[in-house]
């Protein structure tokens, strides 16, 4: 279709649940993660200071001593809930936010902290602790939506800067945020790769993987990962059926869905049925 | 639809004209009508009560009959009116014979009154009245259920869906 | 040295080159075959060192690789990753675009971006592809309205065909009647022989080119050796997939319990839509910058297998991959021969060669659809001249001159325009609104005037909310009207019954003011209306004024209501089966919820409506309202264009079945 | 500004604390007791939740723990990957192309260059100039924080190049990398790099005019050291006291031990003495080893002693490796030749996989254990952080008598500004396998 001459249009309303007059006040919180996807707010270099003029950062530890304890318009929650206080911690500020919106792998399925959900705990705590008993975690490493409700999650190890700033925009404008839930395939085929693991047999997560990313371990030349995590309706089993007739192991299967979203049940599925 | 509670004619008349009844074939309709009386009905009276034992069965001939049920938290709540031509009281059939909802008028309303015991008495002892008459009640009240069950999809809620 | 009366010249294969400079020096882009990265791609190429000499690639279901092929052939490969619609069609396209001096939203509009589209020569396209391309120039530039993107990149493509010389393991045009004989619809064809080429002319274009060439006119021998070569494809690949009968077979198999178990293997992964060379649904996506000074739309590839794709207020018509991938199939194999008279299908394999999974289509259809007795031949469309007379329709500006709330969450706009088509709309049309930045949502027209229009909404998201905030002397653009309306003149003479639930009543209001000015022809007109609560209802004055005015009768009904409320309370259905109508002067009109116009339908039925007299109005995802994005099918039919209303006559079956 | 309890009480007997450390990576904490004069108690807490990353990696393959080891740290995961995958390479005698071990160069600079403009810019210089962040800054110094994003772009647009992303990037396997771009790519980020070039210079110049706070002490400086190269991915582990051990030797020099107020293992030599790695430290063991225009700057400035004495002017030392890593990155470009093949092949053996390389915080130790299956048995991994973290403490008892005499909040922050020095990485820090348990200072 075309869209062709519309001279003039309406200005679309500022978020109805925001009083328009004053700044978005937003803050960006972490719990266990490694801080990419904070991280991934500051390298939006060329929008970094519209989104400080556009949004009154409130609560950033990463970037700025400034500190509040809400309460937030907006609420950016990064890493996954793998100790009490934490735990007990998430409550608290969900009652501080407007809209709270758990961004990355850890906040969204656990991380790759979550292989410790199919495990041991203790063997962990001791294989890397010598005193564990000054070690205070709990035995799951769980996404946010465990704990409190959610009203967007973005995903990826780590989130992608475009989708973090579609989210920004939408918010402003007031459109719902165009994150799509198809599979990395179709950005894949979009930008003209030819399947990898059609052409090479080389394991590729990318049927069952949630686009976002931009398709860029195809592009560069090795299998997806999954780092965003399953798409809505993923097949793994029948994905990991084919990757067995083309000479996968059950074990290489395995590690291969055992990730940084081995936390989703999409996933964390095919590590147990294969291990 | 008009829903006049001033129509001319014999009881027999109205029953003919009645969704419910209509279809009944005509030596039988003289028997139901024989058994009924027809009875005006004040806006705001209450015909039975939800739990009260159901003593009659009307079919109503004109005006609205609301069935409530009674929500402590929330007030009475109308599930469903009965139109003229349709059947209020049909558990004065259905054994343990105890009404399921609470009936009030909402409007002047005429109905032609069965009384219960003698309903059932007539509908022990004549078989092809029964053979007649019993299907006419499961028809209402299977209709009912279908209703209930569209209500329950909700299909007007209004949800925030966001398509586009 | 060319002779006009001879068509076929023999090109040394030394000389292959020169073909692709005078393509060059004709100022256009070669775009033809190339390895990368291991597989065989479609790229620009700049002299025949970039084609794949000495390349042959072997195709089977979900697996592709290159291997060694004879020394010198160049073409000796099966159809590779990408189609030309790459080209043709792109992944991605930028539409309007949007700047704003002050801010904060864009509110002045650039025309379209300026598209520079070089000329282009697609260089071994295979018999194949130029079917392929047919279908796309039919879907795309067929009208009533036409993409004019791809009628720009299509303009002055020239074409190189390739006549295969070797058959891969996925190919089936044999059985599709596409291939592996080129006979039309090419500039020039080759054919290669072992020490060259043998080139038919098929236009003047491809006269222009070869007078430039060192050729010399084919020999008999060599004609004959190009025909062998192609009779010797041919043998190679056996009739895989029996097409006669096949749409109805398909249409019948709707039911099949293999959808289910297709659905267990595919990944829905949408790979088998976007390497398909027919495939030509798309989605439009809002872009805006962060102070809302600029936005953007952009048309992107999109595929019937993804849940966004069947989304609806309220749903999603297409939830399960077993009803995403029988629409696919359905499509490609049957309703698209009724919508565009050919199969959506060329047999190039790619679908499968290029399944993750290996889903094999041909065997999947066998399963489904066996061979039937009563053969029905389906020819391709001829080649599609671009459609003159057809223009893209266009976005007017509309000011809100009146507004008036309805419920707690809808309102009844009133838009003055002078676009003359508007204001000639059918009752039961729509038009597409547009909100920079934010959607492009189809909304029904509430009621037409000489002067304009008005839209009846409610705020159930992102862009109804902000359409539903507009006030008096806003503008909105909007696209229409758009979509087959209400056949008013069945009502003449008739009892009409209007069915409707919620916010279904508007795309109604039209119908109703048509019936009243034309009262005296009408036998009887009944409303019956279904709303969740009293507070929900709308136009309660109106409808009130009618039934008092004894003009038509209204019954309404709530799902629930309290004790102060003495209307009726039942659904819908309820009220109807108790009408005593004479049915069979009846025609019925019903908007609502499917599936509350599925229960009413089934009253209908039992009261001897005939469906020839039962019309309803469907909705469905739709990006564009012409007929161009593909999401909006429902079966053969495009619900933008062909409906939105439709008798259950038209629909057949496929009002009833889940997940079309 | 600061959080947790913050209560003045008799100038003899104080305690600071700093709740949440801002403008660092990751959670910790700081605890200061002074009672008499004398410091009794200065702790780096460490509050990151666990993750158990050497576990995690447990039963892995070498080109997966290579993906996982970068979630470590979402600031410098290039580090990560370059520790393990030569550590990999060495064990299975895999030699890299030329060309690629200069794009690995490449990539580390692209990574220092991001990490470090991020630190100097919007971490450290806010404490400099009096401000809570750089976006306050910004209001007043608009265009010193636009240099820093285009400083910090450049090495983002680096690493993305070769690693398909800055963050967490997915090319780096043994033997090479998934995908080498061509010369025409990495010629785009040229102009680019010439203009990060003048910024980084400016850098230098911008952090020569800004106020330290005056304190000096001797610390114990490691780092690596290459006969040719500024070190990178490739040398010995040297010391400025005549430490001078193999790149994958580690453990005969240093060990980790635990403390019970640390989610962190703490880092010391085996005699127990504390040493400090970064910036500062590599440029005074390395600085006959920067490119001629880093040299240049460093001249032109003069800071090399303030640098080795004063915690507070590695903000100098990070400007400095601004430059170096500005001016090799466009050498690299300049003589790149896109190598045939993109990674070599190599073969999995069991064994032990060590080896070290210069993080922007400073040396990163990575060793594995390989099993006989090519999967990985046991992993230690020694971020830089863990092994500053004594030395900062041992930094903050010294320094803290110079500020006894401030208000509360005041000598608080320049505590806090002390650590924020270090650079300090904390969710790296936050996970490692010990070798020795020592009872926890109690």
């Amino acid at each position: 279709m075309t869209a062709t001459g519309i001279p003039l249009t309406p200005r679309p309303q500022p978020n109805p649940r925001w009083a328009a007059a004053r700044r978005p006040r937003v803050g960006v919180v972490k719990f266990s993660s490694c801080d990419g996807c904070q991280l991934t707010m500051l390298d939006l270099e060329d929008e970094l200071l519209a989104i400080t003029e556009r949004f009154e950062i409130v609560e950033f530890a990463e970037a700025t001593s400034n500190r509040s304890h809400g309460p937030f318009d907006v609420l950016l929650v990064e890493g996954s809930i793998s100790t009490s206080d934490q735990a007990e911690e998430i409550v608290q500020l969900r009652h501080q936010a407007t809209s709270l919106v758990a961004i990355g792998a850890c906040a969204t399925s656990g991380g790759i902290q979550a292989l410790r959900n199919l495990g041991d705990h203790d063997a962990f705590r001791k294989a890397v602790y010598p005193n564990p008993q000054w070690i205070e975690a709990l035995a799951t490493s769980k996404p946010v939506s465990e704990y409190v409700a959610v009203d967007a999650e973005l995903y990826g190890c780590p989130i992608s800067g475009r989708q973090l700033l579609e989210l920004l925009t939408a918010l402003t404008v007031g459109r719902r945020a165009q994150l799509p839930d198809e599979a990395v395939c179709a950005e894949c085929k979009r930008l003209g790769n030819p399947c990898i693991l059609v052409t090479h047999g080389v394991a590729c997560l990318g049927p069952v993987t949630r686009t976002g990313c931009g398709a860029l371990c195809p592009s560069f030349g090795r299998g997806c990962y999954g780092c965003f995590g399953p798409r809505e309706s993923a097949n793994t089993p029948s994905l990991g059926d084919w990757l067995r007739t083309i000479g996968y192991g059950d074990d290489e299967i395995a590690r291969e869905f055992a990730k940084f979203n081995v936390g989703a049940p999409a996933f964390r599925q095919m590590v147990e049925d294969k291990s | 639809m008009t829903t006049s509670p001033h129509r001319l004619g014999t009881l027999e008349d109205k029953l003919a004209a009645a969704w419910l009844t209509h279809g009944v074939r005509p030596h039988m309709r003289g028997v139901l009508a024989a058994l009924a009386e027809s009875r005006p009905v004040a806006a705001g009276q209450v015909l039975f009560r939800e739990g009260d034992l159901s003593d009659f069965l009307a079919v109503v001939l004109a005006g609205r009959i609301g069935l409530r049920l009674r929500v402590p938290e929330r007030g009475p709540v109308t599930i469903l009116t009965v139109e003229p031509g349709d059947v209020v009281g049909w558990s004065a059939v259905v054994p343990p014979y105890r009404a399921t909802s609470t009936a009030v008028a909402l409007a002047d309303s005429e109905v032609a009154y069965f009384n219960g015991v003698e309903l059932r008495a007539a509908l022990d002892e004549d078989d092809s009245l029964a053979a007649e008459f019993y299907p006419l009640v499961l028809r209402a009240v299977a209709r009912r259920l279908e209703g209930t069950r569209l209500q329950l999809l909700d299909l007007f809620s209004q949800r925030w869906v966001e398509p586009w | 040295m060319v002779n006009p009366n001879q068509t076929a010249y023999f090109l040394p294969r030394g000389d292959l080159d020169l073909l692709i400079q005078s393509l060059r020096s004709d100022d256009r882009d070669v775009v033809g075959p190339h390895v990368r990265d291991g597989a065989l791609v479609l790229d620009e190429i700049e002299s025949a060192t970039d084609l794949p000499v000495g390349v042959g690639a072997l195709n089977a279901p979900g697996r592709s690789n290159i291997v060694e092929g004879d020394g010198t052939r160049v073409f000796d490969q099966p159809p590779g990753a990408m189609s030309w619609k790459r080209w043709t069609f792109p992944p991605r396209v930028t539409q309007a675009v949007w700047t704003d001096s002050e801010g904060p939203i864009p509110a002045r509009q650039i025309e379209n971006p300026p598209r520079h589209i070089t000329r282009k020569a697609f260089l071994g396209v295979r018999a194949c592809e130029i079917a392929a391309l047919r279908i796309q120039d039919k879907v795309l530039m067929g009208g009533p309205v036409v993409d004019s993107d791809y009628v720009a990149r299509r303009n002055d493509n020239l074409i190189v065909a390739v006549e295969c010389a070797v058959a891969g393991g996925t190919c089936f045009c044999t059985s599709m009647g596409t291939g592996p004989e080129v006979t039309d619809g090419f500039d020039l064809a080759l054919s290669e022989l072992d020490d060259g080429f043998v080139i038919r002319v098929g236009s003047p274009a491809g006269w222009l080119i070869v007078e430039e060439l060192p050729v010399t006119p084919a020999t008999d021998g060599q004609l004959a050796d190009a025909r062998a070569s192609v009779s010797r494809v041919r043998d190679q690949m056996p009739t895989t997939v029996a097409t006669e009968g096949l749409p109805q077979q398909l249409i019948a198999a709707a039911e099949s319990p293999r959808w289910q178990q297709i659905a267990e293997r595919c990944l829905a992964c949408t790979n088998c839509t976007l390497v398909c060379p027919t495939c030509f649904c798309t989605s439009v996506s809002q872009h805006s910058d962060l102070d809302g000074r600029s936005a953007s739309t952009e048309r992107s590839w999109d595929s019937c297998f993804t849940l966004d794709f069947a989304r609806v207020a309220g749903g999603n018509f297409r939830p399960r991959t077993a009803d995403r991938y029988r629409q696919w199939l359905t499509h490609k194999f049957a309703t698209w021969t009724e919508q565009f008279g050919s199969f959506g299908c060329v047999g190039c394999g790619r679908c499968i060669t290029w399944c993750p999974v290996g889903i094999d289509v041909r065997d999947e259809l066998m399963a489904i659809a066996p061979p039937s007795a009563d053969p029905v031949r389906i020819e391709l469309p001829i080649r599609t001249p671009i459609q003159e007379q057809h223009r893209p329709m266009p976005w007017v500006p509309a000011t809100v001159i009146d507004k008036r709330r309805e419920t707690a969450d809808a309102v009844t706009l009133r838009f003055r325009t002078d676009y003359a088509p508007l204001l000639a709309g059918q009752p039961g049309q729509f038009v597409m609104a547009s909100l920079p930045a934010v959607a492009a949502p189809p909304i029904s027209v509430s009621r037409f005037h000489e002067d304009g229009f008005e839209l009846t909404i409610r705020a159930a998201g992102a862009a109804t909310a902000q359409i539903c905030a507009l006030e008096r002397g806003e503008i909105l653009s909007v696209r229409g009207p758009v979509g087959r309306g209400w056949p008013v003149e069945q009502a003449i003479g008739r009892d009409v019954m209007v069915i409707t639930g919620g916010i279904g009543l508007a795309p109604l209001r039209p119908l109703l003011d048509w019936l009243i000015a034309e009262r005296e022809h009408i036998a009887r007109i009944q409303l019956s209306y279904g709303a969740r609560t009293p507070a929900d209802r709308l136009y309660t004055d109106e409808l009130a004024k009618l039934a008092r005015g004894g003009i038509i009768e209204v019954a309404e009904t709530v799902d629930r209501a309290g004790p102060e409320w003495l209307g009726r309370v039942g659904v819908v259905t309820q009220v109807i089966d108790r009408v005593m109508c004479s049915c069979d002067r009846t025609v019925a009109f019903i908007c609502g919820p499917e599936r509350m116009m599925q229960a009413t339908v089934d009253v209908l039925h039992e009261r001897g409506v005939p469906d020839e007299r039962i019309w309803v109005t469907l909705e469905r995802h739709m990006d564009c309202g012409v007929g161009l994005c593909g999401h909006c099918q429902l079966g053969a039919k495009f619900v933008c264009k062909d409906g939105p209303v439709f008798s259950l006559a038209e629909l057949g079956p496929a009002f009833a079945i889940e997940g079309l | 500004m600061t959080h947790g309890l913050a209560h003045d009480t008799e100038l003899t007997d104080r305690q600071f604390e700093v709740g949440m450390l801002t403008r660092v990576e990751g959670e910790g904490s700081l605890t200061l007791h002074v009672s008499d004069g004398e410091v009794v108690q200065a702790r780096l807490g460490i509050f990151e939740a666990p993750r158990y990353f050497e576990r995690l990696v447990v039963g892995r393959t070498p080109d997966e723990v290579i993906d996982i080891v970068a979630r470590i740290c979402g600031i410098c995961p290039v580090a990560y990957q370059m520790s393990a995958v030569h550590a990999f390479e060495s064990l299975f005698g895999v030699e890299v192309s030329p060309e690629v071990r200069r794009l690995r160069r490449l990539f580390y600079c692209g990574e220092w260059i991001e990490s470090h403009a991020l630190h100097v810019y919007l971490l450290h210089a806010p404490d400099f100039l009096g401000y809570p962040s750089a976006i306050e800054l910004a209001r007043d110094y608009r265009e010193v924080v636009e240099r820093a994003l285009a400083l910090k772009r450049t090495g983002n647009r680096l690493v993305a190049m070769l690693g398909a992303r800055p963050i967490h990037p997915l090319t780096v396997r043994v033997g090479g990398f998934s995908r080498v771009p061509m010369r025409e790519e990495l010629m785009s980020l040229r102009r680019a790099l010439d203009e990060a070039l003048e910024v980084a210079l400016a850098t230098v110049s911008f952090v020569a005019g800004l106020e330290a706070p005056r304190f000096e002490r001797e610390p114990r400086l490691v780092s690596l050291r290459h006969p040719d190269e500024y070190p990178m991915n490739d040398g010995r582990i040297i010391s400025n006291d005549g430490l001078d051990i193999a790149i994958d030797a580690w453990r005969d020099a240093f060990e980790e031990d635990q403390v019970s107020w640390s989610n962190a293992l703490q880092a010391r030599t085996h005699a127990g003495e504390v040493y400090l790695l970064g910036p500062s430290s590599r440029l005074t063991l390395n600085s006959d080893r920067l490119h001629p225009r880093a040299a240049e700057a460093l001249a032109s400035i003069g800071l090399a002693d303030e640098i080795r004495l004063n915690p507070f002017w590695s903000i100098a030392a990070r400007a400095i490796e601004l430059v170096h890593a500005v001016a090799e990155s466009i050498d690299i470009i300049d003589g790149y030749r896109r190598p045939d093949r993109a990674f070599e092949p190599g073969t999995s053996r069991p064994g032990v996989a060590a080896w070290a390389t210069e993080a922007p915080r400073g040396l990163l130790f990575h060793r594995y254990v390989i099993d006989d299956a090519g999967l990985v048995a046991a992993a230690q991994i020694v971020p830089p952080t863990s092994q500053n973290q004594a030395a900062i403490e041992a930094d903050l008892t010294a320094f803290a008598p110079s500020i006894l005499t401030l208000p509360q909040a005041q000598a608080t922050h320049r505590l806090e500004q002390l650590i924020r020095s270090y650079d300090p990485c904390i969710s790296c820090a936050t996970h490692f396998l010990d070798l020795r348990i020592e009872a926890p200072v109690r």
